[in-house]
This record gives structure tokens, C-alpha cells and sequence, in this order.
């Protein structure tokens, strides 16, 4: 439904429809920005949980070291009460 | 970008007003269960705080 | 300036001033969604540092054990030797 | 919430579309930089993975 000529020249109609144009650009421009903080939690989350299995291992392989450590110790420690 | 609706064509840009509004809030949905869905993980992470996971680095008392 | 009547009541005015209403109100639903997710954020990244900080702290508490431990054993090798 | 602006004066709601844009500008910076600063301090971390900072646990060679 076209606006017509003399409603279009209105300056109050004229108003609006430049409002209208604003507040969609403003919708736009929020959208854009919701999207691209979705794209950088997206990768954000990957590499937090990358992150996380990387230091669960490392804390693995410690624990291992550890209790071997004290496995070495404990046998020298009983070779020298002997 | 797509085409500015001319003042003239009313319709067209209510339309337009409809699709940038749908728009608006798929993506507030998708970025929102995104933020919570990451959280959720980090909490989980927290039973990491419990003692019992790290008594190994304790065992200093066992073994000297 | 107010709207004088006559272009009040004209349908395709009112149409013109619904269209900006609803546009205003989804520009504010965008605004509390982008106020509460960074709300959500802002606890989520000091979390992010307690946990880094944590697992750092847990970190030298091992390698101050591992390192410990190593030197133990030599001790007591060394002890064998003789 | 506030008033909706009613139809019949056009500047009260012009300045409320004013208000919610500029508010919607500061709201998506604001966002925009705490998320961006969040990914700086996990790239931060990224030094963690280098391998120097990891030799203590591979010790094993040195002491067995």
C-alpha cells in the first residue's frame, strides 16, 4: 500500500518514516553486534574447554610422577634398613 | 546491505520492520543460551576445588 | 508538536506510529538482553581468573613436590652407593 | 517502564527512540569490549602450553 503524494510530503509523515528508518538501523546494527559476540564466544568456549583438557592431562601426569616418586623412595628407603 | 525502504512504499518497510525484529531476537536466543551454556561448564569445573582431588600433592606427610 | 487530529486518525499514520513503537520496543528487549549477558559475562570472567589462579597455585605445589622428591631419591642413591 | 510514548505527540516519542538507540550503541560497546578482553586473558594463557614450562613432568629421564 503505496503512501499517498500528499500524506508523503508531510513533514509530521516525513518524521516518521525517518524514525522508522532510524530504529530499524538500530535493530540491525544490535543484531550484527549480538551476532558477532555469538561468533567469538563460539570459539571462545572451544578453546576454554581445549584448555581445560590440556591442564586435567597435565595435572594426570603429575599425579602419576608424584606417586612414583614416592614408590622409587619408599624401596630405597627399605634397601637402606636392611 | 539490503535495499533502504523508500519512504513512499509503506508496506515494504513494515516488512522490513518484521524481519530485522525476528532477526533481533533469534540471535539474543542464540547468544544467550551460548553465555549460559558456558557458564554452566565453568561450574562444573568447580567440583575441581574439592580437597580430596588434590590430597596427592599432599602426600608429603605419607611419604617423608 | 503534537500530531494535529486529522493526520492522527489517518490510518497509514497510525500505522507509521505502531510500526515505531514496536520497533522501540524490540530495540529495548535488545538492550536488557545486551545488559544481562554482559551482567553474566562480567561473573563469568572473574570466575575464569579464580579457576586460572587455582590451578596455577596447584601447579608449583606440584612441581615443588616433584622437585623434592627427585632430590630425596638421590639422597638416597647416593646413600646405596657408598 | 516508562511511559509509552502516545501517538498523538510525535517529539515525546522521537526522543525516546533517541534515548533506546543510544542507549543500544552503549550496551553493545560495552559488551563488545568485556568479551574481547575475556579472549585476551585466555590467549594470555596460551603461553601455557609451551613446552619449557612443562619439563619439570617429564623429570622422569632425569631421575630414574
Amino acid at each position: 500500500s503505496h503512501i499517498p503524494p500528499e500524506l508523503a510530503n508531510n513533514e509530521i509523515v516525513q518524521r516518521l518514516l525517518a524514525e522508522n528508518q532510524d530504529l530499524r538501523e538500530a535493530i540491525r546494527q544490535s543484531n550484527m553486534a549480538l551476532r558477532d559476540r555469538y561468533e567469538e564466544m563460539l570459539s571462545f568456549r572451544s578453546k576454554n574447554r581445549q584448555e581445560r583438557e590440556f591442564l586435567m592431562e597435565k595435572f594426570k601426569e603429575a599425579r602419576i610422577l608424584v606417586e612414583r616418586l614416592n614408590k622409587d623412595k619408599s624401596e630405597l628407603q627399605s634397601h637402606l634398613a636392611v | 546491505a539490503r535495499p533502504v525502504c523508500k519512504a513512499t512504499s509503506d508496506s515494504k518497510c513494515r516488512d522490513e520492520s518484521f524481519v530485522v525484529i525476528e532477526e533481533s531476537r533469534n540471535f539474543e536466543c542464540q547468544l544467550q543460551s551460548l553465555v549460559q551454556e558456558t557458564i554452566q561448564e565453568q561450574e562444573q569445573q568447580h567440583d575441581m576445588k574439592d580437597l580430596q582431588k588434590w590430597c596427592w600433592l599432599n602426600e608429603r606427610e605419607a611419604s617423608s
